[in-house]
């Protein structure tokens, strides 16, 4: 979204910032251009929603390593909050930033060392595990971690995808199922789980796909991903061995499917483009059945 | 990640989740229109000084008019945004009762009897 | 909003007139103690004022409340992707690309090759 | 081994996705013309993924729209280029994703494979920031690399850096998950100073 950062009020400011907040989106860049320009000098009027931006901002500022920025906000955090933990865990990921990853584990351990119960700097030490690039240690860590705190819905998902960059992909579907069983009702997470199943291979890993595909497509008919995903689970049941009544039924699906894909991309004027395309996908898998049957 | 979900299973079998946040949401606008209603129904029977039986029918028709209102607001389909249209009219019902006879017999005395 | 001015302004007149009703009423009944005429029923617009007003509250109040949310959970899920989703806070590592695109970011192997830098 | 030419359209369109997804890995396909001429011409790059780089699924159904539009313009895949999450990783081991450059190495021969290497990443880059290696006998061998009218390119590239311009740069993902973006970047098929122009 072009937004015209100059003309925009400090009002719109404020609820671009709450929406990215609740979108959970990563766009340090803009917040940090926003808070320099507008946000910063009335920041007052903010209410107590300033303590919420001040984070947003900190985090921000480290991800585009503008430590000035953050380096502030923490002292105005801490003037207001001398001595609370949080706080002091964003000391921590200051060091994080600057590559001191020693001092921030001090700090870490003793804010652990303070409050027990606290998961944030825990979490925190498995991020630096993966900062110095050590996802074997960040895996071990975060499975311990796992083990005290086990509804940690972002730690699954975390754990899948250090062990999808691991490629192991069994565990990695273990953990997925885990954050499946807190929304049910997430159609990406569906369609996550049915990618990572088709990447492990093997017809009974594919019909599991399909499956989660499915209930994907069910849960919002204009996935995409989802569509593609389907279509290539049917055309290796087609190809594989299967019953031949398997077969057709698949064959049905995955024409019904790219119907559906043909519909749902063709935007505007590029129909005949996007059926260029779709014809590619039917002719590059569609010939590999003509040579089995 | 998201909002905490409360599943139920339909007649059909299959499992439908509902995002808590919107239920709570949608339960605390009925229930805002239902105390306000509830009052104001009470204080119009006052001012109308109807006594007897003729209050409480007047609170039920009020009660009813409310939920034809929130049917009509929630538009065609109204299991969008209720679960079920009995706990609707239902819910409540005490609760605006104690509202009603309360701002009856205020506006009742302030009206006929000073 | 401007609807929801409308509404409210609505709602003002609704009280404005259910107050006016009732002072009306007051009016009326003292009107009969004075003349020891015994309570009969209220003057038919009265009645017809109050309960117009009462309806007329009851709308403006459905219309400030506020529209209701899609209870099913699938529904707002459909407009989110899974850039939102993949993000997690809680674990975001610093040390990626973003440090070397800062402003601040002195290029440290400016004068080497291309060829021999450090593998 | 000949060493490989990149065309400046190719290698701003690494940059610019690399720099638009600086906190995680990103991959994409690198085109060269169809005739056997022995030293690599990269013309053009796609860029395709940042989120499931680790999935395959999506990088099927990639590589064959991919396939199909290169072979429109009488192009082939002929390379692949990845940048690494982590800042300090920019060696072939740790490649992300590195299921598809094995799969293009069995099509063509000697493809070419490109690490963009995080450090040299700057909003005003001295040298190019990529290093590249080359498929022989399904080895990956280290090769040096051109990238033509070098110094324009850069001061180009850099230019629309600072000028936000990696905002504009659609890739596969983006394609999947909101189909109007075009993830053929048209509008960045312009030469460079015509690309300036528009920012």
């Amino acid at each position: 979204m072009a937004y015209n950062y100059e003309q925009m009020s400090w009002s719109e400011v404020r609820d671009l910032f709450r929406k990215w907040r609740e979108d959970n989106e990563r766009r340090s860049d803009d917040i940090v251009l926003l808070w320099k320009r507008i946000l910063e000098d009335n920041a007052s009027k903010l209410g107590n929603e300033r303590h919420l931006v001040l984070e947003q901002v900190i985090i921000a500022a480290f991800d585009c390593a503008r430590l000035d920025i953050s380096e502030k906000c923490i002292r105005e955090l801490s003037q207001e909050f001398p001595g609370s933990l949080r706080v002091q865990k964003y000391k921590a990921m200051k060091y994080e930033a600057m590559g001191r990853y020693d001092e921030a584990n001090d700090v870490l351990d003793d804010i652990i060392s303070k409050d027990e119960t606290n998961a944030a700097p825990r979490k925190r030490k498995i991020a630096i595990f993966k900062a110095k690039g050590k996802t074997c240690e960040a895996i071990k860590e975060l499975c311990e971690y796992l083990k005290k705190f086990m509804s940690d819905q972002e730690a699954w998902h975390e754990l899948c995808s250090l062990y999808l960059s691991e490629n192991e992909y069994s565990k990695a579907a273990f953990c997925m199922e885990e954050v499946l069983l807190h929304n049910p009702h997430s159609h990406l997470i569906h369609q996550r789980l049915a990618e990572i199943r088709y990447t492990m291979g093997g017809l009974e890993n594919i019909e599991i796909a399909k499956s989660y595909y499915s209930q994907a497509l069910k849960l919002n008919s204009c996935n995409l991903r989802a569509l593609y995903g389907l279509y290539l689970c049917c055309n290796h049941i087609i190809n594989s061995k299967a019953s031949v009544n398997k077969r057709k039924e698949a064959q049905k699906l995955a024409s019904y499917v790219l119907s559906e894909i043909q519909s749902k991309s063709c935007v505007g004027n590029e129909k005949a483009k996007n059926d260029k395309y779709i014809g590619s996908l039917e002719n590059a898998f569609g010939n590999l059945d003509l040579k089995s049957n | 990640m998201s909002s905490r979900v409360k599943t139920r299973e339909l007649k059909s079998g299959e499992i439908v989740a509902y995002s808590e946040s919107a239920i709570r949401n949608n339960a605390s606008a009925v229930e805002y229109c239902r105390t306000s209603i509830a009052a104001l129904s009470g204080s119009t029977a006052g001012i109308m000084g109807l006594t007897g039986i003729l209050g409480f029918l007047f609170y039920l028709v009020a009660v009813l008019g409310l939920w034809c209102m929130l049917l009509l607001k929630s538009g065609s389909n109204w299991q969008k945004y209720f679960i079920s249209r009995r706990s609707l009219l239902t819910n409540g019902f005490m609760g605006g009762l104690c509202t009603y006879v309360l701002f009856w017999t205020f506006l009742f005395g302030m009206v006929h009897v000073y | 909003m401007a609807l929801l001015a409308f509404n409210k302004l609505l709602l003002v007149i609704g009280f404005v007139c259910l107050i006016h009703a009732a002072y009306s009423a007051a009016q009326h009944r003292t009107y009969l103690r004075i003349t020891e005429q015994e309570s009969s029923f209220l003057p038919f617009d009265i009645l017809l004022q109050a309960i117009t007003s009462l309806f007329l509250i009851i709308y403006s109040l459905l219309q400030v409340v506020g529209d209701f949310k899609e209870i099913r959970a699938a529904v707002d899920l459909q407009g989110k992707s899974w850039e939102t989703l993949s993000n997690i806070p809680s674990f975001y590592t610093f040390n990626h690309r973003g440090k070397a695109l800062s402003p601040l970011y002195v290029n440290p192997s400016s004068g080497k090759s291309s060829l021999d830098s450090e593998d | 081994m000949t060493d490989v030419k990149i065309s400046s359209r190719a290698y701003t369109k690494i940059i610019l996705h690399a720099a638009k997804y600086p906190y995680a890995a990103v991959n994409g396909l690198l085109l060269a013309a169809k005739d056997k001429s022995k030293n690599q011409f990269i013309v053009d790059a796609i860029p395709l993924f940042h989120q499931c780089l680790n999935v395959t699924p999506m990088a099927e159904i990639a590589l064959v729209q991919v396939e199909a539009m290169a072979a429109d313009e009488g192009l082939l895949i002929a390379g692949y280029y990845a940048a690494a999450e982590n800042f300090n990783d920019s060696s072939i081991e740790k490649i992300p994703g590195a299921r598809i450059p094995e799969k293009i190495a069995e099509h063509f021969s000697n493809a070419v494979c490109v690490m963009v290497d995080n450090k040299a990443m700057s909003l005003n880059m001295e040298r190019p920031a990529i290093k590249a290696w080359q498929n022989a006998d399904s080895r990956w061998v280290k090769t040096n690399f051109s990238v033509d009218s070098c110094d324009s390119t850069l001061e180009a590239v850099s230019a629309l850096l600072q000028k936000g311009a990696m905002k504009d740069i659609n890739d596969f993902d983006n394609y999947l998950d909101n189909v109007e973006n075009d993830w053929l970047n048209e509008h960045l098929n312009r030469d460079l100073k015509q690309l300036l122009a528009m920012y």
